[in-house]
């Protein structure tokens, strides 16, 4: 994957997440979720903005962060296929939510100090929200995980669900892996240790057990699921059915 | 017969009630009504323009569009915490907007079909709220006047940003344009009935008014709002759909046609356009999430018996 | 509403209505009803193909039904609301299929003689099929509502939920009033009497109440819901996607 | 020992098995566990194709997709309806694909991610399919033998109109023939893996060859599936994603590569990309129809006593 592949591949993650919660506007459990979910999405909107304008400069073919955003198809977009998958209930959208910004926390953390200084400053904005994000999907992890039975076999039914596309948030890929011994980023692979201890001890607190490693092979970035040509055919509709005008 | 003399001295005076003051029941329970009324419709509020974050058009709009439909969620919190100053719970409130027992703004029953209402929703609907709503910042009620100050304060930046996608989509191509001229042309009458019924019909006004609730009739709130538009449309290169829209010199206002006020009726009734699917939506969200308010409210029971 | 409107009109409560009926697939709630439904939506979709084309010869201007259908937008379009109401459960469906059939059933029965010989010759082709929308709907309804308490319970939400639509069926318009007098078109506002015995006859053996009628003034073909270009967005993003292309 | 004696004869003149005739109980439980299994990859296959009905993009399309996505309905009830002649009811077989005790064909595995995929997917899939089925068309069991003429004769159909869909694109637009190109690349290798582990690996496999319900094993299928599809890519204009596909003049027939058999394996453990969601999406149908069912149910019981 090339530096440009890589920067689009955390910019989709921010923009995708962003759009599936979104979604949840006016429809949360309680009004102060709304208001959450409705922060939570524009934190992630925001990264996505920087670093597809970014990501357009690296490229340098002059695309900015809408044409990214609105004239790419599916199978051009790098994000991991977690972000796409239906919000479900509540429990899977907390679920998705938590294996997310656990991710994101620690890449972000890490990217404070990396070469590709761009990265590195939204990295350094990106991660209060990020440990805000974290905080408060675990929060409600714990909340349903510990509440009555049924939140509890909700909030594990969605973790066993979502669990087998956490795999892909740690793809090994051999071109990130040279940037970040050049020190240029960091390398996602190496992260998913840290991940794992955190996202497990959340699930203790929860009650809920962790799902047992799948031995699939992992899934590479930019392979999708059916569910993200639709979630762009929505998206991009208004913005494809004008071309070339201002908003 | 002492409290309700010290009640009348403060109000006459322009000071505030405050919670723990004596108050008329009537005043009470007008107060409710309003300040409830006036909550659901930032909630309810929330559907027609939520219904366009999914596809808004620029990733600046969709975060825009996002932020202010997340400050409707925030002042309807305020506004409930404001009418439970007046002992009655916000579950309760929630309850009666549900079963039907309370009402929202009308507005919020017309249909979001293009962008541009998005645009209009700001300009129109939000213009027509602050006028309605600077008022009240000097409501007699302390705890509704405040949340008013707040809210007018973002409402006003939500109206400048409804101005700025209209004036964008007049200012583009042409089906830009049409759109706007579109959504300003359905918009334009049910944002003069949200003022209400003409000052003849209005029940409760007068005492409203002399309780220093309202402080303007129905009739002169919109009148302001008509000259406020005009000179905006102008900026805007849109068109009121008015074709007795004039300015009169003599009042130094304009003349204008009054909205249909049967149809106001009828949408209050429950005939509008999207009275149903905005009903229909609030419920589902409110029954949708019992499962995890009330897991929520489990755990919060666990941990406090564990504390103890 | 000009004679091209009103074959627009009949056009697109088919191709939507098709639509709708078509999100079904693989998801009915007996395999027999998969079955059912598709048929159903293929029915409506071949009488929307046979007006479309209809409708682009009368406009003149060269459209094909492929033009009418995907290049339009949602203010273009001139299906009732109805039609574009969300599937919701199995009851609303039902609902939104009895209404719709018997209204299509009448109208095609009372069009087979009229002078537009091409409305005529679609309305002997679809009044059978739509005889059996009629029939299928009906006993599903029926079913439904003198089926268990909760059947009942449903199919009398969804009856209500979807009865205030049923006004703009039989829009009163000028236009087409003098088309029918001159024996060109049947008049839809015409059709109302029988239809509401019809779907009172239902009603009554389903042991479902009529809604009240509303007082509300009819809302006119050509306005919607903001359902309808959710709709639009998802069924016309490929052929929009590829402008000009053959498939 | 006589009902076996005449079992045998039975199948070794190449004559059908009945219902009620006599069978060895591992001949019935193969025959189920097969049946069964296909049935439930036709319900379970109506999902990828039908994931593109709303977004067909003609109206031609729309309704032949339509179409055969209801075929596939039709073909799960009669196949079904030939698994009931063996003792075990619809209902049991839908609980046993539901929880998972039942399997169906791991190609619907895999996502549609374009509308190539409906192409590649009547080509390949249905294809691959045909090659297996019509020499079930014969097998020694009597109703599915009849379910499989009658399958085969619309499967070839179906499988005619992927051809088609994929001959346009591939002389269509560069993007169209760019999309006909990837699915052809995603689905070969997918396809090839339909006809099921090599011989040696394969189990049941001479039983079912000795009781006649299979004809021909599962390597000598999967080579008649590659020659045939090779001339077809020809005319085609795609390219079969296989650099070390050749034709072999000494055997008369192509070499080509093997599929991944470790990943078919982890497909049909249920590490496929899309085992979850067919399985989920199920599930959901079921679930939410049951009220549906027991409406009918109920009132069924109601009419038939009212009957007496």
């Amino acid at each position: 994957m090339s530096h440009v592949g890589y920067v689009l591949g955390l910019a989709d993650d921010a923009l995708v997440a962003a759009q599936r919660l979104g979604e949840w506007c006016s429809r949360a459990p309680e009004m102060e979720e709304d208001i959450a979910l409705a922060n939570i999405a524009l934190d992630q909107l925001g990264v996505a903005r920087m670093l597809l304008t970014y990501a357009g400069e690296l490229e340098g073919a002059g695309r900015t962060e809408d044409d990214l955003a609105y004239l790419r198809s599916a199978h051009e977009f790098r994000n991991v296929r977690l972000v796409e998958l239906d919000n479900g209930d509540f429990a899977v959208t907390m679920a998705k939510l938590l294996f997310l910004s656990v991710y994101q926390r620690l890449l972000y953390d890490r990217s404070i100090g990396v070469g590709d200084e761009r990265v590195a400053a939204v990295a350094a904005k990106a991660r209060k929200e990020s440990a805000y994000h974290v905080d408060h999907s675990s929060r409600w992890v714990v909340r349903l995980g510990d509440g009555t039975e049924e939140s509890n076999e909700r909030m594990q039914a969605a973790v066993d669900l979502v669990w087998p596309y956490t795999d892909q948030l740690f793809e090994v890929d051999p071109d990130v892996h040279a940037l970040s011994v050049a020190g240029v980023i960091v390398d996602p692979s190496t992260l998913r240790p840290a991940w794992l201890a955190a996202v497990d001890a959340v699930l203790a607190e929860a009650t809920l057990t962790r799902p047992l490693d799948s031995d699939s092979s992992v899934v590479r970035r930019g392979e999708h699921t059916e569910a993200l040509a639709k979630l762009l055919a929505e998206m991009q509709v208004l913005h494809r059915a004008h071309p070339g005008a201002r908003w | 017969a002492d409290l309700q003399g010290y009640f009348d001295t403060i109000v006459a005076a322009d000071q505030k009630i405050e919670p723990r003051d004596w108050m008329p029941e009537a005043y009470r329970k007008t107060l409710i009504r309003q300040i409830a009324q006036h909550a659901h419709s930032e909630i309810i509020g929330m559907q027609p323009e939520g219904n366009w974050i999914s596809r808004a058009p620029s990733l600046k709009r969709k975060a825009i569009l996002l932020a202010k439909v997340q400050d409707e969620a925030g002042h309807g919190l305020y506004l409930y915490a404001a009418a439970e100053t007046l002992g009655i719970s916000r579950d309760e409130l929630v309850e009666m907007l549900i079963d039907g027992r309370q009402k929202y703004s009308s507005i919020f029953n017309y249909p979001t079909l293009t962008w541009a209402d998005v645009g209009a929703i700001g300009w129109l609907v939000d213009g027509a709220a602050i006028v309605n709503q600077v008022p009240l910042c000097r409501c007699s009620y302390g705890p509704y006047a405040r949340a008013m100050i707040r809210v007018c304060k973002e409402e006003s930046f939500h109206q400048r940003q409804g101005f700025e996608i209209l004036h964008t989509l007049s200012h583009g191509t042409p089906e830009q344009k049409a759109m706007a001229q579109d959504a300003v042309d359905r918009w334009w009458y049910p944002s003069l009935a949200m003022f209400g019924p003409p000052d003849g019909d209005s029940t409760h006004s007068e005492r409203s008014m002399a309780w220093k609730i309202k402080r303007f009739t129905n009739d002169e709130l919109r009148q302001r709002f008509v000259d406020m538009c005009v000179q905006q449309a102008g900026i805007l290169d849109l068109r009121i759909p008015d074709p007795d829209l004039r300015w009169d010199e003599a009042r130094g206002q304009h003349d204008y046609t009054q909205p249909d006020y049967d149809e106001l009726m009828r949408v209050i009734k429950g005939d509008g356009p999207c009275n149903q699917e905005r009903m229909e939506h609030r419920r589902r969200a409110h029954s949708d999430g019992a499962w995890v308010r009330a897991a929520a409210r489990t755990y919060a029971e666990k941990r406090a018996k564990n504390a103890v």
